[in-house]
């Protein structure tokens, strides 16, 4: 514990649950709060306070796009993903009611995902649950199995929240395209500026992004929908008629106006950081390897390196955490199921036993991660799993007694 | 999860971790950790005596309340007849480390692996 | 037009559409930004991080709690007032549909409640649209008569948007307590700091908030629900199970924080703020009223002195606007409905001819409003008034050639 | 309400405002205000003359459109003969301020009003 004496707060490996906002982007977002500032409402047609907030929507909006491989009509802003997530799920499957009611979704989804697909399922739709490999990689020829003449929805999502695993959305996209008339939504909450997006290319129906998890604000997102190729939702949020209709309420200048930037700084440094992080997460994972009885969950070949999760051996979940807590910012599950407290239910879809998926730590590094911090995260769980080790009598049988 | 300051301090600096042989030594442990919560006492009685402990050492695998419960256990030890049976009342000793109720499941734990400690001692 | 020369910026007086954002709110929404501040996210519980962040939503809900007479436990907080509203209507009604299908609204409410209403009569329930008396007042024994045993929901917003009117809603909470099971929802987006509101003293069920009508963010609102008076709705996002599970999604800190200064500094500072503004409104209603043949909409005595709505006879609406918006910064309807471009059908209902609703200018006041933009205001809208009447060849009818 | 140069220019200072009187004056209008578009030309015939236009005014109640209209059509007759007709295509009035297609109506109400002060001319 000593690693951590003497610093003033723990070190932060907890970007997947949320991100420090770039100070590039706060200072875009200043300049449309305050009343020398860009602070109309976009709505407001037709004076200049109004149209000029407009004006930096839609340049965002470009922004958005762009980070996506999207067409920037086809953009529409949100709360966030869980919005996004929930407008896509709810909102094809209302408006593709008739068409069928079945769902093909994966169970290491987000809960923003899986919780509609239960919903709906309450209200007599059928739900797919397809379970990835041990790896967490799920195998395209998975979901063409599972695709029926009444599958409207396929909801994959691209980078996994809680191990890092990239699914093959494009494989996926394919399978859709190839057996049956399922739109393809994909989760890419955590994708942005981790890996590349190619939302036209892929040929994917509907997207979800968060701005929170790449350095830009909470509370803003984005669903973007393939609209010329003929894909819509049903609106959920009904008044101003904002966003196409799609999603009405007064649009965030300054929210949106940060997701942009964020977008355009992952656009534009994406690469760098990615490689300066592969850096970071080797080190991190060499040093705690060491330890003897770790095991990494997902396979990092097909995984971003800003996500880290590591079962430990031979030491209690609930203690692990209680003992490193204090000196390093880190997370089990998801952040929104640490809001719940249960144990990580990805871990256990991927075969972990409930014990190890218990002594298990998500470490997740982004643009402001130090080598200090990381190095910081070794010394700090280190300590902790061989003291805890000791008084679990388990120091000596790395590998066979957990 | 918050813990108060003794299951901090008792989960971060535990006394008495650890095991003891040789004669006059009994052993006993409960749980099991696939079910995540295992606890082993080793209680040294005084030499000549069959009641007085002289010291103890214990081994936890289990959430930051069984391991300080079961350290401030042992801790409490040297000096106490083993018919005096367990140290604290287990919901005297949950109160002490502010547990919640779910855990008292786990404090049971503690005090099942001392009595079988208790019990492992030679007739 | 002169009036208007060498400024750089139209005065603005649109602050009901949008504010802008009070130098203090910024202040404290940064601070919760940048890795140096306190940019965790609330639903990380166990490091310092997150509980941090959690700290500040529970002070800010403290502050909104305040500044609406309510209990911070039941504040939920939302995007803003439009989700407020859909999760007012849409959540009551799918939480009771067994008990009833019958809403009563009214029709000046924003368009973020009739369009709920208009779907659900799309699925079968039945709505009454009451139409309030030609000053925009709604008399609660109107929603006496119009209470039915399956009545569910009464939707009655507070301060309208569009004229200023202040609706009784204690009186028609009273009328709703004695007459059904019907709970009352207060669309209260444009109250904040306008007047007084006391949730819990008047009895009512739901009330809908909006901080970027005050001083604070867009893009953040709340829903605040008698949850110990047995009120509920069905939630509408659903995944990480925040507030309560009634509202998912992660909570933008900075937002939240935003809303909750803007509170209560609004609290502070809202009786003040009003009586200046007050002030303001009388000299800039008696600087137009001398053109002749101005009406003013609502009953002043009845309104919050912020909006400020007129009608002027004898000019041709869209050429009023475009003669005064290079200069001054207003609105016909509701900046929503200048999203649309219809004429407002709230001085529709209340009883204005087309020619005349369409001549109209909603001219609304806040905190940063100065003496030098009324003058201005009133400056640029003679000078129009009296060209277009000129042109019109209305000059010396005011009063009866409209 | 996007507005371009000259309907702008016409609109915020148009010239031509006004009505005559006297010998030789004859008026039109179509339109009313109370459907909201309203036009009225007064054209003055050179004396002796009973076909060319020495001067015309007009009054507008409408929008921004209809007023820059009235006024550049009333800014072309002087010179112009009556017979000649409308100074302008209406079509091309409309490309000339860019006024979008749902506005074409009230430009034709401009025409009905000149067309309507020429047919008031003393046979
Ligand atoms: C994969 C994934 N989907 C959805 C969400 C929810 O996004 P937001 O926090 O913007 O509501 C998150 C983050 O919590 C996520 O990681
Ligand atoms: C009365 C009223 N209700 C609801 C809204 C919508 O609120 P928001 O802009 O926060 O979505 C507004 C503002 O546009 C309003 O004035």
């Amino acid at each position: 514990m000593s690693a951590a004496a003497g610093d003033a707060r723990p070190a932060y490996l907890d970007n997947a649950a949320t991100t420090a906002v770039d100070p590039r982007v706060v200072r875009r977002m200043a300049e449309c709060l305050t009343a020398e500032g860009d602070f109309g409402n976009p709505a407001s047609a037709g004076h200049v306070f109004g149209e000029r907030a407009a004006q930096l929507v839609e340049a965002a909006r470009r922004q958005v796009a762009d980070a996506a491989g999207a067409r920037a009509a086809d953009v529409v802003f949100t709360s966030g993903a869980t919005e996004a997530d929930n407008l896509a799920i709810f909102g094809v499957a209302e408006l593709r009611r008739e068409e069928g009611r079945h769902l093909v979704t994966v169970r290491t989804e987000h809960k923003a995902v899986l919780d509609p697909c239960r919903a709906l399922e309450r209200r007599g739709w059928r739900v797919t649950y397809l379970v990835p490999d041990g790896d967490g990689i799920l195998d395209p020829r998975r979901v063409a199995e599972a695709l029926r003449p009444d599958t409207v929805l396929v909801s994959v999502m691209h980078v996994n929240n809680e191990i890092g695993t990239v699914q093959d959305v494009a494989g996926i996209a394919r399978a859709c395209a190839l057996h049956g008339r399922a739109w393809l939504h994909v989760d890419a909450a955590q994708s942005v500026g981790k890996c590349g997006l190619s939302f036209e290319r892929d040929g994917i129906h509907l997207m979800s992004l968060s701005a929170h998890k790449a350095h830009g604000p909470k509370g803003v997102g984005a669903l973007i929908l393939a609209r010329a190729r003929g894909v819509l939702v049903e609106p959920r949020e009904l008044g101003g008629g904002q966003e196409l209709g799609l999603r009405s309420g007064t649009l965030a200048t300054h929210q949106i106006v940060g997701m942009g930037e964020a977008c355009a700084l992952a656009t534009a440094e994406g690469a760098a950081d990615t490689a300066r992080i592969a850096g970071l997460a080797e080190r991190l994972w060499r040093g705690l390897e060491a330890l003897g009885g770790v095991w990494r969950n997902g396979d990092p070949a097909r995984s971003v390196p800003h996500i880290v999760n590591l079962s430990f051996e031979g030491v209690e979940g609930e203690s692990l955490l209680a003992a490193v807590r204090p000196h390093l910012a880190v997370s089990t599950g998801s952040a929104c199921a640490s809001a719940i407290g249960e144990p990580s239910y990805v871990l256990r879809a991927l075969g972990r036993s409930e014990r190890l998926a218990e002594s298990s730590l998500r470490f997740s590094l982004g643009r402001f991660t130090t080598r200090e911090e990381v190095e910081r995260g070794i010394a700090v769980v280190s300590a902790a799993v061989i003291r805890l080790r000791r008084i679990a009598g388990t120091s000596g049988c790395a590998g066979a007694c957990a | 999860m918050r813990l108060n300051d003794a299951t901090r301090r008792y989960f971060e600096d535990p006394p008495c971790v650890g095991e003891l042989a040789g004669p006059g030594v009994c052993r006993g442990a409960a749980g099991s950790r696939e079910a995540g919560t295992w606890v082993q006492f080793d209680l040294r009685l005084v030499p000549g005596s069959t009641d007085r402990i002289e010291c103890a050492r214990f081994l936890a695998y289990g959430c930051p309340h069984t391991i300080a419960a079961a350290a401030w256990v042992a801790q409490q030890a040297p000096g106490r007849l083993l018919r005096q049976g367990f140290p604290e009342d287990v919901h005297r000793l949950r109160e002490r480390f502010e547990a919640p109720i779910e855990k008292l499941g786990r404090l049971l734990t503690v005090e099942d692996a001392w009595l079988a400690a208790a019990a492992a001692v030679p007739a």
